[in-house]
């Protein structure tokens, strides 16, 4: 109880705190508005990039929950289902509220601003302050010759407050796949604490050095070794939201050791309906993470929105194809985890690959993970719950490097259209930074999160106590049942 | 008294019911039960993990006769439960020392 | 059984009558239309900005169904499962009849039309007949020029068809909302009946001094009382939907009783997995009701947008925080009430507040509304079993204060930016019409759902026999079963 | 097993092969794009329109599943609740992998480009191969005055991408349609060869009919028979869909037979909530349906939404009084049949109607669907597991024909009102042709339906062993269990 | 030692919960059953298709207790569980050979 | 001919199964039951609504066994199912008249 009240506490005082600091800043930027000048472009809306980067980042909520909680939550024993969903809902307001105060400042702030649009120095690490508590974000009253005129900062086409959205849900839905490896035995005081740290130090950085210029960011000036200073590409989030979250999940599984009874209880999916209704949910709600990644309606959306699809279907075939040659039946799970696996392993690639080999694509991922899955996982014994690793970690990586064999300059942005070869098959050299892109990223997550995790384990505790793991975590985290069906 | 337990497959219980209360038996009581036996259990298979299920799924019923209504009750379950496959289950009976209806208080065979 | 013969007898009469009256009436318009001249303007149909409020109008669909339908059935007993569902989807096909035929003209008909604009005195208190089975909404084959062209009658950038589409979705969750109050317990037959009733007569009056230049418009010169007479401000229904459900739900509850054995038998939320995919679909759905009340796709959507999403973030850590301090543990049902809590209190300021109030205000609720439930209902002891009243009724109320203090220029439609100043932070007076406002639709719901009820009890009856209540309403009212799982 | 084997061995040749060489052949479009001439227009993409239509793509999707996998799972016994759900997922796979391999060729190949616009001869019965493995459908980079640029197919505002992405949708969803009809029996090997065959043959060659100037299409020169030849008007898919599909499914459960112990074992529904979200899931879903097929997001669009709504609506309260005046009680499950019937009954007639007709229309399906589910399948006594005849085959004829009375020039697209009178309502011929359209509809369906049914009885066997069906489909064909709930 | 076993409404279950505890009964399993009686079940209809649900669900207790008790016990429950309407259920004793309780391995009336 | 009946945990049942086939039961019967006894129940909160559950989930096993064959079963249960927390469960002993299966008629020892 006193632990628990420690814990309670510091959170607490936490949001008190800065809501309260919040409050006093508004009030201080209603004024500081008017007085500072604004830098902020001022091209009017284009009112069908809003709409679509709006819904998409409504899809992209709707991922998180409902899609990965009955995903996930079906996976999992009864006793535990409560605890599985209430990671993804919470993670819902936790890291919406962190990404409003610093994340997406830490994320994107800087290099837009720079003199003549040249990054600066600074912002090859990290984000700057300017956007901390929504400043320069949210619109502004101004005098536009004589009459007051509302300001809205802009990125590109859209109010840079869609944008700030859209990317919001990427940093929800990313700590909330790592769950799947330690679903089941993890003590919810202390994933709240690793998903806010994990979250400012892993994914912040990450995403700025891939999408805001930074040292991965394809064609910056900052993109590490000079031989590839072209950078590398990544769509949607394959080494951002992917191989991140999968490589943490790896790590969180070692560190935190397997589940009471593993290998000898059974521990069979309690709902596979939840699963297949949250894995086709996440299939819709990822058109608007890798669709939405285009950042307009445009052509380049409906390229990205076609990739995702056929992606998505061919995973969704090969891997239940590969259960029926080695085992006689095509599984529910099978195809649910294809699809899912298709969906990771082309995420990096949508925007510049064309439909027929992104269903070749789709086909690979379903068949690589699910060896990484049925094979590779029993070889080496760790109790990854939910193939958080096997399928968003392996994924993930494929994905990264098939966008080096098959990115096409005939399907992308004009900015990297008009640039050199772009995939192996089309003759260019995309392949060697996509490689080093993947392995940064897996070497900073891994050590980042086993770092963290030794910490949280020397001070809160990451697991629950056995006598809780027994019982399950919808009691003994949370006091409450999951169905009460008597 | 005896109460007579029978243990037998799902898809038998219809023809079950029909057939007892066709020899007049006035109640009874069933409930979800799993087995194990000679009737082997199958085989679940979820991302490589295989599951061996052997508790087959079966339904018991509790049925409160007569003494002398034993004998017919055992063999109108066996005709309408058998399929002659492993897994039809298995009677058993057992004596009662008495029998009471909430509602009236009924004692005795009146009870049931 | 021939009162239940009455009931429906009634119900389908009317159907029918109205049905066919309606298929007269299509005839008649078709030769009329061409006759008469036609007032609507026409300004082409901006497609980003319908798009955008026909995709809002889905979502609110959604928020009724599958939303509201999973988050409410999951509270009650297994055996009253489909009794909750059930008055969702048939009030999705109830309300949206009555809306078509009459219900949008009585909300929004009069003022648009009148003399330049100036709207009418008439329409200071309720709409008139020009929308009256749907004439003067749908489209008209004119001669533009010589050759036949459709003329959309608009409303703004979008055909008035999709405004009514998109407010149509409002008529139908309030209703629906109310069910929290008498779940359980209410007769079927006569909920159909109040809800026809309470629509017509509370809802559409309501929505039109809000809304429609009545007497709580802001900037209405209809705007009752001197001194308040810049009215009130409801960006997506504080007051419209929120306090007239919430409050007309305590009077349900008070009026009809308590559930047999409640407080002595447990009643447990049968399916708390239910209750929190419709939470969170609630959220996603959100996005529509609030930011689609922008009307547009420009960056007044992306405001409430931003607002909608903090509100429900903070909501969801601050109810929980609350449990974990008083309990020791964070319940799933609180992290769900919080954020339908913080939803419900930013409904009213989604289109008038800088995200960091936003966040400050869905805390705000999170807290107040986790009081209103956990202390002051036991403390009064009425038993409005799914908290319709204090979630809607107590997180509107304290919405719609709140818009008075944090409401600012800086964020708003050019309209209400080029006004007075606003909320207290900026040093504007709309505290005082926002309490009066809210005080004013109290009073209204109240009043009339009180009646209502006497004379439905007095005739109809509410609650079902006893025998049904214990049967549980599944099969008492409808004769099936929510699930069959042996 | 050996059959098993043999059977995935044919499927898996086939994905290997068609995938491989679809690899290659991008490789080869690579350097041939550059070179040929492309005849695609190149109006700029309306973001607007595409915005809209990608969403719409999406919440098409939606419906197969979790919409329509949720609706149709539901009805059956829990041994088969993840036979029905895996049949909606594979075919996501299935249907999409053959709709961007040559489906959408078949389908929609050929008039387009032909010379000035006139459809050539060829294309009145199939659509050609200038769309196969997505060639010219896919972006291409082409030298616009010296500079590198990406050119977009278009159909008419928006890119051909998303136009194949939304028609892909269609095919998808009308094969699963059929399953209701053989649901808790089939073959999940035989279903699957089944599916390929009849979206071939069936489905490719109607759409073409109908939505591509073939012999069936609106205004087409190759409208059959002389004194039809304006064609017959479907906005939405009643015939290629819900006809197509519907007709099928009776035939399935004639030749099929009924499911063991049918008419003696009590098979209620085994999870009616299931079938209450999946049922609201499909209305909104059937948006995109209906409003999408305007193909823009203009007022066309809101129209179509308009009618779907208010005929949905209508069928959620006939259906549910009819049981109410027989019964004394109204069912979920009737609100939900409902709904259904009302929204296949307006599919083809939705962009033709003005509001009320369609109110009267959904009215109409709810009463004539439970009489053909209610009342006709007891009397003949087929066993047509979830109606997927009585509701699509029956609501789809039945809607074929009222828009023959009911379309009017007063809400069209400019084309169709600048034509002659529609309806008989205005004074229309239109019944004649949309009686005949309906009627080949069925005889194609049917005739090749038999033939394929019986040669795959033949030869793969189109039912599972009786031990099999018996133990339920989850565990012999997938060998899994869909709910552990101890 | 006894086995008496109850099979009563569910909505009676706290009250006679409470009543046996009062009367000092230290434990008790219960279970869900579904039962067949005079009492008759109901009629669902699913798209015309009607099915008669003839089983009704009911709880069944099972109480271990000393000889002595066991009138106490039958008493005691009739009161709580009693409606009146036809439905109310019934009150079974059987005849306990041995009772062990697992954690200490206590046998007879220590056991329970 | 006996009737063992064992009250477990849920997370024993694995254990106590194996432990009996190694010891040669051939077959068995479970079902699951709530029990209420020593080992307390839990206290759950739904917006400050209180709910004791005092009914905690247990396993019911039902064996028959030959009258020689009852001490052995009691005793390999009992090292199985034994943790030695409040609410390891009670093992219970009835007399069986007669066992028949279904399949074959077989009666007595032979049906098991
Ligand atoms: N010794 C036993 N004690 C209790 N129940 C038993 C026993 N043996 C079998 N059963 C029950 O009888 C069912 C059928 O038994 P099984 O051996 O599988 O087939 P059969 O009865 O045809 O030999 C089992 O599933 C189990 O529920
Ligand atoms: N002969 C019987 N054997 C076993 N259980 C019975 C028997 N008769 C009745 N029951 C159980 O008792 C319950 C109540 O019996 P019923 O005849 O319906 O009402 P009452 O006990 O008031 O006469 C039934 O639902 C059933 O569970
Ligand atoms: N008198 C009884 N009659 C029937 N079952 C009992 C009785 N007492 C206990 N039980 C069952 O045994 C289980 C364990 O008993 P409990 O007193 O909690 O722990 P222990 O057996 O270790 O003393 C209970 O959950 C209940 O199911």
């Amino acid at each position: 109880m006193i632990r628990v009240g420690r814990e309670w506490a510091v959170g607490c005082v936490a949001l008190v705190a800065m809501l309260a600091f919040s409050g006093r800043l508004n009030a201080y930027q209603e004024e500081s508005n008017v007085l500072t000048p604004t830098a902020s472009t001022t091209v009017p809306v284009d009112k069908g990039d809003n709409a679509w980067m709006l819904v998409s980042s409504a899809l992209v909520l709707m991922m998180t929950a409902p899609g990965l909680a009955l995903f996930y939550s079906g996976l999992v024993r009864k006793k535990n289902v409560l605890g599985v969903m209430m990671q993804c809902l919470f993670l819902m307001g936790l890291m919406t509220t962190i990404w409003g105060l610093y994340g997406y400042s830490l994320s994107f702030g800087g290099s837009p601003k720079d003199a003549e649009g040249k990054p600066s120095g600074d912002s090859a690490w990290i984000g700057n302050g300017e956007y901390f508590f929504m400043h320069n974000v949210e619109p502004k009253l101004v005098q536009k010759d004589g009459k007051p005129e509302l300001e809205y900062p802009m990125e590109g086409t859209i109010p840079r407050l869609t944008h700030m959205l859209f990317q919001g849900m990427f940093f929800i839905i990313t700590p909330g796949l790592i769950c799947g490896a330690f679903a089941e035995r993890m003590k919810f005081s202390t994933m709240v604490v690793f998903s806010i740290v994990w979250g400012t130090v892993v994914y912040c950085p990450l995403c700025h050095w891939v999408w805001d210029n930074g040292i991965l960011a394809y064609g910056s000036p900052h993109a590490v070794v000079a031989g590839l200073n072209t950078g590398a590409l990544d769509f949607a989030g394959g080494t951002v939201v992917h191989i991140s979250s999968g490589a943490s999940a790896l790590i969180c599984c070692l560190v935190m050791g397997k589940r009471l009874g593993y290998g000898h209880d059974p521990m069979p999916p309690h709902n596979m309906t939840y699963t297949l209704i949250g894995a086709t949910m996440l299939w819709v709600g990822w058109f608007g993470f890798n669709a939405g990644s285009a950042l307009n309606a445009g052509g380049l959306a409906s390229t990205a929105f076609t990739a995702t699809h056929f992606a998505a279907a061919a995973g969704t075939l090969s891997w239940p194809l590969m259960e029926w040659i080695t085992h006689g039946k095509p599984t529910v799970l099978g195809a649910c985890s294809g699809a899912v696996a298709g969906l990771v392993c082309i995420t990096p690639a949508s925007g510049f690959v064309q439909p027929m080999p992104a269903l070749l694509m789709g086909a690979i991922a379903g068949v690589v993970c699910y060896f990484s899955v049925n094979k590779m996982k029993p070889k080496f014994g760790y109790d990854d719950s939910l193939d958080a690793f096997g399928v968003h970690g392996v994924g993930g990586t494929l994905g990264a490097i098939l966008t080096g064999v098959f990115a096409t300059r005939q399907a992308a942005d004009a900015a990297v259209s008009s640039g050199a070869e772009l995939g192996l098959l089309e003759g260019g050299k995309l392949l060697v930074p996509q490689v080093f892109a993947a392995g940064l990223t897996w070497v900073y997550a891994v050590a980042v999160t086993f770092v963290l995790l030794k910490i949280l384990d020397a001070t809160m505790g990451l697991r629950v106590s056995q006598e809780d793991e027994v019982q399950g975590l919808d009691f003994s985290q949370h006091g409450e049942e999951g169905y009460i069906f008597i | 008294m005896k109460k007579v337990e029978a243990i037998i497959r799902h898809f038998k219980l219809e023809d079950v019911k029909l057939a007892l209360s066709s020899q007049g038996v006035q109640g009874m009581t069933i409930s979800e039960v799993r087995g194990f036996g000679r009737q082997k259990g199958h085989t679940e298979m979820y991302r490589g993990a295989e599951y061996t299920v052997d508790f087959v799924p079966k339904v018991k019923l509790e049925i409160i006769v007569r003494n002398e209504d034993v004998q017919k009750t055992i063999s109108t379950i066996m005709r309408a439960a058998q399929t002659g496959q492993i897994g039809d289950g298995k009677i058993f009976v057992l004596s009662l020392d008495e029998a009471v209806r909430i509602r009236t208080g009924e004692t005795g065979s009146d009870a049931v």
